[in-house]
């Protein structure tokens, strides 16, 4: 951050502790701040802020009105970034605010998928919060101000915005876990994912603190040069901090062995909150380590690929094995996000551009099928959003066929059955591997598909054998009401998975063409 | 001796340091030597009564945990907040000058931000002393 | 002389590795928060030593950055661990496993 | 030039066509007519190309004429053309020829059947697949008629299927059959490996750059696919029993052509056969040996068509007898006489069958050349011919092969003239007893016993069109002129067949026609061999009077039939059966248990079910990590943390 203001200022002087003397400052450059580079995340932040005010200064609201103007912002943040696209594509991408931003295909890909995820996030937390009849906007605010965090984790062109744009996500969603204050189970996942979140975002400070001592700045294109001009870069204390880089980035992907907390947060935090987690929190997440590992970190491909290879290895077949046993609907699903982690780090790992545009096209792709998915576990859930164990599903194809369709639609586009946007995703992927040549890691990586196929299937199983028994204890339960703006959520989602699957080109070039500035 | 002759070599910038150390050690030495030959000399009959906290004079009533008033937590938490915010606006008063009308703007709005927050926070009744 | 910038690194690491260790063994959760405080004030304490080796403000100024995360999660911790052990006595994080398999 | 030929496969296939469409409709005697015109203008179109051969030079008759692209697959093409010369012509004559009369004689012969449109189906379907196989210019198209002819014998065989021991013999000609086609595919990789083509030409070319061993390896393995064929020694137990099926078929596929196939391969690929030296002793060894084992077996058949059938095989051994010593011409002089004699004996024996309401056991026969006079003269003429009589076409073709014999080896020579006795006198007990003699039918008749050997309910009496409830026993009666004709024919050219091939001088026909073809691989005969051939002769014609004599010995005078029938030879091939079945059934059956039960049961399903059980029993051992304390976990992420420390060292370090 050396374009910071105080350059000119004697800091060490301060140090020092002598008697001020400004006479000999050096004159002070200010850096010009272009807002447009950030348009969506100031649009986000605005929107909180608007929101605070909002309920602090008017008492009434009609009910749906918070939902309402989340989805406004979001879909005013997503013409914004739709506009930068346009910019890009016209004159090329381009740093902003002292380099510190990156407005480049990337970020902007990154802006859209936030974007999108914001408004399907709102619409599936509105009729969620009408029922648990959880008063205020905290949720929306609380939503916002994660996704603004993942937008500058996606455009940060420096460390130290990686830094805050992850810690801005994390503080938000850890608050945003514990929300449902009445069931145990929300606090203690908050609990759980504050202490290990901050844990984490601490050896991942560390690891931006020892790389910065090793390469001199923190600036991601400063560091790119340092690496191209040196001669051996790859002293210890570069490789000690890309480590724990890492570590952090692994953490918020949810990488196994820091793969702990997801089952445990991902059944606590409630249904909306663990969807969002899913798609937004995990995209965010990929978007930094894609671009720090990818671009910035290129020429020390040869170090950190095989150590990817070990992490992918292990959260494929730890993601796939371990969902087997679950007993919980959200466990299952969260284990699965585990397996999907592992394939979006196949991409990494085959290091390509092949590579990163199948990453890319995995997390968007993977977006829609878990908010789809979270949408469904929450109304099966019902009221107390209780009601997660697989025995829920039993004959649901009898009482709901159409909810039963959607949620089969997308479980098999997340197992990868073809003409879905999941067998594109997990094919981009692991055809990248191949051509990276790194065969044992595709070959793995369709091992574990076709173990995940197996609880994906029983599911599906699950609810189209429906015993009779079920129909009487159904009766007896309140009906599976399919409010309006989940139905809304589960077509969006439903209707993207099959689409791009039939024809899936717009969205592969979109993918493509996200190109890094590196 | 070794270690003798290394701290001679030390440079003047240590050898401040070092007075402070010599200094510390001394009042340790002092303080602990008195305790130590009380604690040594004297008889050692344990009673129950000997080890009750002592609560200036007071007998002590109930247990050790009692339930803490939250709002002492809320102040304590808002204090933090704004303590840090502080932090920010040292260095940019010392440059406030050069700074000139783009310095003071955006201070203003950082701010204003922070007094959202207070203001929700106020609305929400987390000022209210009860 | 003046102590070159590796001792304070050392030092700096071994706080850091103090503070990991300290949130695996204590048990109390404000304890485990404190450890983690202990962390990011050693990252602090790094990064200067580097702003002075390279002589180089941008560290400095990123520790500003890093002081106000801290200050921001201790709110939002304090929070959540008050709101969940409000009504019980020595509250530990063992408490908490409620969620596993 | 031979522009004609393509229509002489094209006639039968056409007729095969339109039968099948409206072989039906047609019915009773139109479908039989419609195939007999078929393979009459196909023998007119062979007869044609004949002639216009013969006004070509000796050295032109050659032709190769493409029909069009087989298999075009990349590198490897197969293009499908005839070959025209000498050997494929004669072949084709006397295939078409004899099968213009068998289709003759079957249109009396199947009369009254129900599925009499398909009979005819069958056979031109066999007329078309032999032609393909004799006139193909690759080894590829020859298979493809190799199959076709071993398909329509099944066909033919079991045709009627309702009764078992007729599907079973099916089934079993087409398994040897199989063998020997299996040692002909080998041969055809091996070849196409070798030589890298597959026509005749240009493996003959090609053959100097091909190893002695491989040589050696393919003739053997074209000669097992031969013996499969033409049932030599190791395969021809599906021959005997192949006569379950009509006797036109016995008469047309198991003696005339089919049979013959194998005879025409070894022919085909004689340039081949010379440089495998050793291959052609073995084959000359299996021959005699087959020869005198099938005489031997079929001295003591009693069922009129085994008899025959023995005695087909054992002329069979003659020929590949004759391949063996190099004498190539002398092996398709045999060929074409056993084919006019031996057909012309098996319509006897059918036209005798149709007279005595499908009795097949000799010993109720008897003195039926009164009857029978027509079948019997010809049935007389046939089995002069085979018992190589002077001047029937028998004695000449069969004094060439003796003296090639001599030639390779004088031990061969007396087996073959052994075996030369033994067939004059099985025939001689089968003339005798079927034509001459006290007539034994009678017998039966006072003594109410009506039983002959095959089951009372056989298709092919109700197909007979006298009711059998006339009497209880009708007299036998001659056939209709129908069938006779076709016979009378047969028996003309058995007569007259030697002079295709007399030894004298210029008369050699035969010879001079196929000289080009077999010019380097003729062996030519020793220089004192050639006036050796009188003694030789009149050795060969006291051995034919020696059996015949016996025979009458025995069965017109003595009155006594139980000459030597030892119990062995009454079963006759069954004896091979049992060994097969015990060789090759049982370690079979034990494998397939085994891999059914044991391997697949336990192992295959025991891997898929063992990993299903693997990754359950491990989820819930990793599910023990998920402790649910966040101090566990955070240890996780020290402990990932740590790893990848430790890999950044030791990436550093080195």
């Amino acid at each position: 951050m050396n374009g910071l203001p105080m350059n000119g200022l004697p800091m060490n002087g301060l140090l020092v502790a002598q008697a001020g003397q400004p006479e000999g400052l050096a004159p002070l450059e200010l850096p010009n701040v272009e807002y447009s580079a950030m348009a969506p995340h100031l649009i986000l932040i605005g929107g909180a802020l608007v929101l605070l005010v909002w309920v602090a200064m008017v008492r009434r609201r009609p009910p749906w009105a918070w939902a309402a103007f989340t989805v406004a912002v979001g879909l005013a943040s997503l013409g914004a970034s739709w506009l930068m696209w346009l910019d890009v594509g016209r004159n090329g991408p381009r740093t902003a605010v002292a380099d510190a931003v990156v407005v480049d295909g990337y970020s902007i890909f990154f802006m859209v998928l936030v974007s999108v995820i914001v408004v399907l996030g709102a619409l599936m937390g509105e009729s969620f919060l009408k029922r648990e009849d959880i008063r205020g906007p905290e949720f929306y605010v609380l939503m916002l101000l994660s996704s603004s965090g993942a937008m500058f984790m996606a455009s940060a062109n420096d460390l130290v915005i990686t830094f805050l744009g992850l810690e801005i996500l994390s503080i938000a969603l850890y608050v945003l876990a514990g929300l449902d204050n009445r069931r145990m189970e929300s606090r203690e996942a908050a609990i759980k994912y504050f202490v290990l979140g901050a844990f984490s975002s601490a050896v991942f400070l560390y690891g931006v603190a020892l790389v910065y001592g090793a390469t001199g700045s923190t600036n991601l294109g400063e560091i790119v040069g340092y690496l191209q001009s040196s001669v051996a870069p790859a002293n210890g204390v570069l490789l000690a901090g890309v480590a724990l880089l890492l570590v952090g980035f692994g953490f918020k992907v949810a990488a196994v062995p820091f793969h702990t907390w997801t089952p445990d947060v991902y059944q606590g935090a409630p249904s909306p909150v663990t969807g969002f987690m899913a798609a937004g929190a995990k995209a965010a997440g990929f978007a930094g380590l894609l671009r720090v590992f990818f671009a910035t970190f290129d020429t020390l491909k040869l170090d950190w690929q095989p150590i990817v290879w070990v992490l992918a290895v292990a959260t494929l077949l730890v993601g796939s094995v371990l969902a087997i046993v679950q007993e919980d609907i959200k466990r299952v699903l969260a284990y699965s996000s585990i397996s999907h982690a592992g394939f979006v780090l196949i991409g990494l790992q085959a290091a390509n551009e092949k590579g990163l545009a199948g990453s890319l096209y995995y997390l968007l792709t993977y977006a829609f099928m878990v908010l789809g998915s979270f949408t469904v576990v929450t109304l099966v859930g019902r009221k107390g959003d209780a009601r997660h164990d697989l025995d829920a599903y039993r004959g649901l194809s009898a009482r709901r066929p159409a909810l039963a369709l959607a949620f089969t639609v997308l479980l098999l586009a997340q197992a990868g059955i073809p003409f879905t946007t999941g067998f594109l995703a997990k094919f981009y992927v692991i055809s990248a591997a191949v051509e990276g040549r790194s065969y044992s890691l595709a070959l793995i990586g369709m091992l574990s598909s076709v173990v995940a196929a197996f609880f994906y299937l029983r599911i599906t199983v699950l609810m189209y054998m429906s015993t009779d028994e079920e129909e009487a204890e159904e009766a007896r339960t309140e009906p599976l009401a399919i409010p309006r703006s989940m139905a809304v959520v589960l077509a969006v989602s439903v209707a993207f998975t099959v689409a791009f699957g039939l024809l899936p080109a717009p969205v592969i070039d979109f993918a493509r063409d996200a190109t890094l500035l590196i | 001796m070794k270690a003798l002759t290394t701290l001679i070599a030390m440079s003047g910038f240590l050898r401040e340091y070092l007075t402070v150390l010599v200094f510390g050690a001394a009042a340790v030495a002092m303080v602990g030597a008195m305790l130590g030959a009380g604690s040594l000399l004297r008889p050692k009959r344990a009673q129950l009564q000997k080890y009750i906290s002592y609560e200036s004079g007071v007998d002590p009533v109930g247990t050790g945990w009692s339930q803490s008033q939250i709002r002492y937590y809320l102040f304590g938490l808002l204090f933090v907040m704004f303590e840090v915010e502080t932090v920010f606006i040292f260095p940019w008063a010392v440059r406030l000058e050069d700074l000139g009308l783009f310095g003071l703007v955006e201070m203003v709005v950082f701010i204003a931000i922070l007094a959202l927050g207070l203001l929700y926070a106020w609305r929400k009744g987390v000022l209210r002393w009860m | 002389m003046s102590l070159d910038g590796s001792w304070y690194l050392c030092l700096a690491a071994a706080v850091f590795t103090i503070g990991a260790v300290g949130l695996l063994v204590r048990r109390n959760v404000l304890v485990m928060f404190m450890c983690v405080e202990l962390m990011l004030n050693a990252v602090n304490l790094t990064l200067v030593t580097f702003a002075r080796m390279l002589d180089d403000i941008g560290g400095q100024a990123l520790v500003f950055f890093v002081l106000v995360v801290a200050a921001a999660e201790v709110v939002v911790g304090l929070g959540i661990i008050v709101a969940i052990f409000r009504r019980r006595v020595g509250a530990t994080a063992d408490d908490l496993h409620l969620l596993r398999g | 030039m031979a522009d004609l030929a393509y229509l002489i496969p094209a006639l039968p296939l056409a007729g095969f066509l339109g039968l099948v469409v409206l072989g039906r409709r047609a019915g009773d005697p139109r479908a039989g007519w419609l195939a007999t015109s078929a393979i009459g203008l196909s023998f007119l179109a062979t007869v044609a190309t004949f002639f216009e051969l013969l006004g070509q030079d000796a050295h032109h008759r050659e032709v190769t004429k493409p029909l069009f692209t087989w298999i075009a697959a990349g590198g490897f093409e197969v293009k499908a053309a005839l070959l025209v010369d000498q050997l494929s012509i004669t072949m084709a004559l006397f295939v078409t020829g004899v099968g213009t009369l068998i289709h003759l004689y079957s249109v009396g012969y199947m009369k009254g059947d129900e599925h009499f449109a398909r009979f005819f189906v069958y056979l031109n379907l066999f007329a078309f697949s032999m032609l393909v196989l004799v006139l193909s210019d690759s080894f590829l198209f020859t298979f493809l008629g190799w199959e076709g002819v071993g398909a329509c014998s099944y066909l033919l065989i079991s045709f009627w299927f309702e009764r078992d021991t007729a599907a079973t013999a099916g089934k079993k000609a087409f398994v040897v059959n199989r063998i020997g086609d299996f040692g002909f595919m080998i041969a055809m990789f091996l070849l196409f490996t070798t030589v890298g083509s597959l026509t005749y030409k240009e493996v003959f070319e090609g053959l100097e750059g091909v190893s002695h061993a491989a040589i050696v390896a393919i003739a053997l393995l074209l000669f097992l696919g031969a013996c499969g064929k033409s049932a030599q020694l190791p395969l021809f137990v599906w021959l005997p029993d192949a006569m379950e099926g009509p006797s036109p078929v016995s008469a047309l596929i198991h003696a005339a052509t089919m049979v013959t196939a194998g005879v025409y391969l070894m022919a085909r690929v004689s340039p081949l056969l010379v440089e495998a030296g050793g291959a052609l002793t073995v084959i000359a060894i299996v021959g005699a040996v087959t020869a005198l084992v099938a005489a031997v077996i079929a001295c003591a058949q009693d069922d009129i068509k085994r008899v025959l059938a023995y005695s087909t095989i054992s002329q069979l051994g003659y020929m590949f007898l004759a391949v063996g010593s190099g004498a190539y011409i002398a092996a398709v002089f045999h060929m074409i006489t056993h084919a006019f004699f031996k057909a012309l004996l098996f319509l006897g024996a059918g036209s005798v069958m149709h007279g005595m309401n499908d009795e097949l056991n000799m010993k109720r026969m008897g003195a039926l050349r009164r009857w029978m006079p027509v079948t019997g003269a010809t049935f007389i003429v046939g089995w002069l011919s085979i018992a190589g009589v002077p001047p029937f076409s028998g004695f000449w073709s069969k004094d060439d092969v003796l003296l090639a014999a001599y030639d390779k080896s004088p031990v061969l020579w007396a087996v073959g003239l052994l075996t030369a006795l033994l067939t004059a006198y099985y025939m001689g007990r089968q003339v005798f007893l079927v034509f001459f003699g006290e007539e034994r039918w009678r017998r039966e008749e006072q003594d109410g016993v009506q039983g002959n050997e095959p089951s009372r309910g056989r298709p092919e009496d109700r197909s007979e069109a006298e009711p059998p409830a006339e009497g209880s026993h009708s007299e036998p009666h001659e056939s209709p002129r129908l069938m006779t004709t076709p016979m009378v024919v047969l028996a003309a050219l058995a007569a007259l067949g030697g002079l295709l091939n007399l030894p004298f001088g210029k008369l050699k026909f035969l010879e001079h026609w196929l000289e080009p073809v077999f010019e380097e691989a003729e062996h030519k005969l020793s220089p004192g061999a050639e006036d050796l051939r009188l003694v030789l002769a009149l050795l060969a014609i006291a051995a034919g009077a020696g059996g015949i004599a016996i025979a009458y010995a025995i069965f017109m005078r003595a009155r006594r039939t139980a000459a030597f029938q030892p119990a062995l030879l009454k079963r006759g091939s069954g004896g091979f059966d049992d060994l097969y079945s015990f060789l090759v059934e049982r370690p079979g059956r034990v494998i397939a248990n085994f891999t059914a039960f044991v391997f697949d049961a336990r192992v295959v399903d025991g891997f898929v079910n063992g990993a299903a059980s693997v990754v359950r029993m491990g989820g819930s051992q990793l599910r023990k990590v998920q402790t649910g304390y966040v101090r566990n976990y955070a240890l996780g992420v020290t402990f990932g943390a740590a790893l990848l420390l430790g890999y950044a060292l030791l990436r550093m370090g080195i």
